[in-house]
């Protein structure tokens, strides 16, 4: 892997992890309201995973994606904007943090219901399969969807049709206050999803370069035309599930084990090892993000909101006539 | 030419595949069976298995599949066998299809078509009768369409492919073997507008689907007896045609509602609200609906006749509001 | 004493748990998390893991689940988060609970309780706002009910489980926060009827769930005004209790229906039908329907409060009825 | 396995398959309606498993369940007067084919959306096992709801909190139209199944002594409390797959070749082999099933129709005051 590449990924990670820090406080100031979910900690996932990505594979995430959304390409103007609810957010502030889309990256949402984003990631795969467009679609859900029907149902079909779908499972070890064991009878992941007859594996999800390499592996494969691959993309949320919990279903040793093996210190010191990436050079990429951040969050607040007479826009098309 | 409601649809499917190669069907033994109640029979052999694609019973998945597809510019037409199974999908349908546009701030749509078959009336017992249509008009962001003429089964697929949101078909199980004639220039028909199909200036009574035989056949009975009935199908219950109820309403000056829902919550009611809002002062009689009784539909014969809204049920509820 | 709405609900569940030993509650993070909304906080510490069942994420697992322990002999309450997530449940609620009573000739029976948040007003977005419990009304063979007072939330719960059909207990989001007086000796409740919150002549207010506070602010807004308004709080939205409704019409003589469901298709389109089925020359004005918009639920929080509905638009309704 | 043992296997499947055939009969003449499915070649499964299971165990069926529903010990009448409609049917006529229950013999329908009845199950299971009752629910459905997202949720749910369910997945190849191989990435059910970690087996569903012989098996595990099994019973309905059906998707060699091993024959020549049943025996036995159904036909016949003033009866419960 380049040096470009490993810094890409270091950049990436940094920018999803300033964002959100930020975006703690604007909640607390009540700037951003509603649910938000943080991605603190699985940065390296969201780095790897869409950095492997091409601009026309298509996306689809859950409602804790600021960190897909923002390594997809969305500008973080446009993520902070939704949250603030202006026009200028990247749903025009109807979504809201749980709703990030932008259809021209191919960003399928920013869905809330647990598994409700599997069914479309298929769909995405079918029609591209059908239009013979070498595309994959990428799903990211979390731990927690793996007991839902759908993802079964979803499994099954994309590969009885060999449907070109790379399902990335963020085993973050919770869905909310419920740990793993106490939802799954069988708890290695990779090994039920290759129950569905694909290829499928666990990934240090910690590790940026192990998730990119994982990706590129699998996307290569599924391009290839063999069919949907699956990734249990291990990690943790350093956060709580949302902004309203007491993480009582938790240990905080348990959580500072895991913050030992933080994605962002640890890249940065391989590459430090390496020769890669110096003193310096950290500072400029972490000023570089903290500027990009306070023009995002200046573009944001000057955003204008959508008037109430347009309330019931976009529910249906506009007939240009 | 003489032809059946079931032969129509599939005329609207074949031309659809045939005008659009971006058009599916996707379904439960839609393929190899010939479509559970047959109106896919012989596509499969004609368009093939990319095309005419049988799916696992997995009605979340496929339904969503269908959504994805649109989004990603296919026009999937999904079938789901009946209105009982698409509760299973109803998640898809409410939080996705009807959705997506909105959420997304109007950067989405999605032009897909979920045709199933809906009512009772054939023995099917309380799983397998449900009339959920009007029930689905509750949701913003769907188009609801229920053709009940041959004309309409003919044409309003094609139509409802056009259009850039979601559209759920229902077609009532006991209209599949019904004949009627049909032009042989028979085309796209209009959805927006609701139809009179029997002018009459004595009452309105207002049907759909399923319920514009009831109607029509009431409206005989009653014209034997010198009571001229307006008979509207609605046609398309989700966005309401209105204008097109009341204006008859105010010609009649009463209104029977005949609904195959259970009276309470049923689309008949919302009928019936439109009118005490918006034309109180025109009605010369309470508002009389004609629906399902409150009871899941039960298998015996005897039973479940009685639980559906006869024609002789709308000419008394007719009678009682002619006075 | 003073107590939260949410903390009435507790009590009422810790009350169900210690006086009944078939009843346990289970649902997604009712234990260790303490619920979603924190309505079970301690009840894990309290009834231990074997009653305080928390699920994997398949609502239709579990729910249909519960109905089966029901079937087996126990009270379960489950938990849905919110209605949101119920889809996904629906085809269990529908055509099992509500449906095995009928389809087995009256041998079985569903004694269960499904509670769950509903509402909107906290720019949750469109995929978390939902308000469908009146929409779930339209199901016969579920009885549903959704309190909108503390002695309510406090005393709904054992009537409920008395109750031997299934019963959907929806709680509204933004009631949980709600402080309020509950007597020491507050126990169940009846919900057979509807209740009086407010006595007046002039005109009729209904509302539930969420909306009866609408309602009662718009009622005091129109008192200042010298209009008495009469606020009528459902309470069961299925059987509805028409008579208290309509008691209260033919006293005012006008009618505005406060809902937070999307209008068309809303349970207030069903108590608008009844009256203008049985009180129509009672009415002195055309009734009024203050609903939520048809749009999926926007985020943003001048959008949202625009969709729904608002004591001021109530006020206004209220004026135009008295004229 | 005793001589008493076969007998009782072979009469039950006789019994199920006269029963059956004079149905269809019935169905041509009108005299029974709506949906009618039928279970003949598949007699071993429902012979095999429900007399494998006490009185106090509980059953959840499909629409497909006249056999199971005799096996259970319904009466013919009572099974029969509720496909007429009947107020002595076992579901007073309200149910008709699709849904026989008796809640004395703990038959639980009779459910007609495929996969509807597992999460039944599952509860019937964890309120025996809060109630500290040995019992084991049986769960019988097709291969057809296997792809259903309830069968996933339900295996995981039964198989985390150790529940006593015997999941029976007759399996006859087919869904309605749709084979096995069309629907299912992983072919093998059993193998499936296993991956939720619960014990799991393939089973020779057209010979009555195996798939008896595996349901002790599992019974004796389950009420000896270590969770869930898991019974795939490999099997071929004979008939259409309901009385509208052409049967495009399948050849008539195959079924041919599937009725060369016919359960009933095939335990009547083994028992022949090994002398425990004779031409005169067999004769008697089918003379007696053939005097049961006569007299149940009779009997079905003479019942009353429920007067349609009851109409809205059984909604709600009749409440004693
Ligand atoms: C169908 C459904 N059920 C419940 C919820 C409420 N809920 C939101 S997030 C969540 C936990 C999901 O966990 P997981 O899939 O592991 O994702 P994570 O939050 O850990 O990223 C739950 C239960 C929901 N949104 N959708
Ligand atoms: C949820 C649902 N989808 C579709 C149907 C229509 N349907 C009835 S039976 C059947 C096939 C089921 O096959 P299988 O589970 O293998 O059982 P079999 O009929 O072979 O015994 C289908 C598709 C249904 N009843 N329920
Ligand atoms: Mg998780
Ligand atoms: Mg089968």
């Amino acid at each position: 892997m380049t040096t470009k590449h490993r810094e890409d990924l270091l950049r990436q990670m940094i920018r999803i992890r300033r964002f959100e820090e930020r975006c703690v406080e604007l909640y607390s100031s009540t700037k951003i309201r509603g649910f938000m979910h943080l991605y603190i900690g699985e940065e390296a996932v969201a780095a790897g995973v869409l950095g492997a990505l091409g601009p026309s594979d298509a996306v689809v995430s859950t409602y804790r994606e600021h960190g897909h959304a923002l390594a997809r390409g969305i500008s973080m103007e446009a993520v902070l904007a939704e949250m603030y609810g202006r026009t200028n957010g990247c749903s025009r502030g109807r979504g809201g943090s749980m709703h990030l889309f932008d259809a021209g990256r191919r960003f399928y949402g920013g869905n809330a219901i647990v598994g409700g984003g599997l069914p479309l990631a298929v769909g995405l795969a079918l029609a591209s399969a059908m239009r013979g467009e070498p595309v994959v679609t990428a799903c990211l859900f979390g731990d927690g969807a793996v007991a839902e029907g759908e993802f079964h149902e979803c499994l099954n079909l994309a590969a009885l049709w060999r449907l070109p779908v790379l399902f990335c499972c963020e085993n973050n070890l919770y869905a909310m206050g419920t740990a793993l064991a106490r939802a799954q009878a069988e708890t290695d992941l990779a090994l039920r999803a290759s129950s569905y007859g694909m290829p499928s594996w666990p990934v240090d999800g910690m590790d940026p370069l192990a998730v990119a390499a994982a990706t590129e592996r699998a996307v290569e494969s599924i391009r290839g035309g063999s069919g949907p691959c699956f990734l249990e993309l291990r990690t943790y949320r350093f956060r709580a599930h949302s902004m309203y919990d007491a993480e009582r279903y938790r240990d905080r040793a348990e959580v500072e084990r895991w913050k030992d093996r933080d994605p962002i210190p640890r890249l940065a010191a391989l590459m430090r090892e390496d020769g890669e990436l110096t003193d310096a050079e950290l500072e400029t990429i972490e000023s570089e993000v903290g500027d990009e951040l306070t023009a995002a969050i200046a573009a944001a607040e000057a955003g204008p909101f959508e008037p109430v007479s347009d309330l019931t826009r976009f529910v249906y098309a506009e007939h240009a006539s | 030419m003489t032809i059946t409601y079931r032969e129509a649809l599939r005329e609207a499917l074949r031309e659809a595949l045939t005008e659009d190669e971006r058009v599916f069907l996707m379904g439960e033994d839609v393929g190899a069976y010939g479509g559970c109640f047959g109106v896919s029979l012989g596509l499969l052999e004609e368009f093939g298995p990319e095309r005419i694609r049988d799916t696992p019973l997995s009605e979340s998945a496929f339904v969503g599949a269908g959504i994805g597809a649109a989004l990603g510019g296919m026009r999937p037409i999904v079938e789901i066998m009946t209105v009982n199974f698409s509760l299973l999908a109803l998640d898809q349908i409410i939080n996705n299809a009807a959705t997506l546009r909105h959420m997304s701030g109007g950067q989405l749509g999605v032009p897909l078509v979920i045709r199933m078959t809906t009512g009772a009336g054939r023995q099917l017992a309380a799983q397998h009768s449900h009339s959920l249509e009007g029930w689905y008009a509750h949701i913003p962001g769907l188009r609801i369409i229920a053709p009940a003429t041959i004309e309409d089964a003919r044409g309003m697929l094609w139509t409802a492919l056009e259009d850039p949101d979601p559209v759920l078909l229902f077609e009532h199980g006991s209209l599949y073997n019904v004949p009627g004639e049909l032009a042989a220039d028979a085309a796209a028909v209009d959805i927006d507008r609701a139809a009179i199909r029997r002018a009459g200036g004595d009452v309105t009574l207002v049907g759909y689907g399923g319920t514009l035989r009831t109607a029509l056949t009431a409206a005989d009975e009653l014209a034997a007896d010198g009571v001229e009935a307006e008979v509207v199908d609605l046609r398309t219950l989700r966005p309401l045609d209105e204008d097109t109820v009341l204006d008859s309403v105010r010609r009649t000056h009463r209104l029977v509602i005949v609904d195959e829902g259970w009276r309470t919550g049923s689309l008949s009611a919302e009928i019936a609200a439109r009118a005490a809002e918006a034309a109180l002062y025109e009605l010369d009689a309470p508002i009389e609906r004609v629906c399902t009784a409150e009871v899941p539909i039960p298998y015996a014969k005897q039973l479940e006749d009685a639980a559906l809204p006869q024609a002789a049920d709308v000419v008394a509820a007719a009678r009682r509001a002619v006075g």
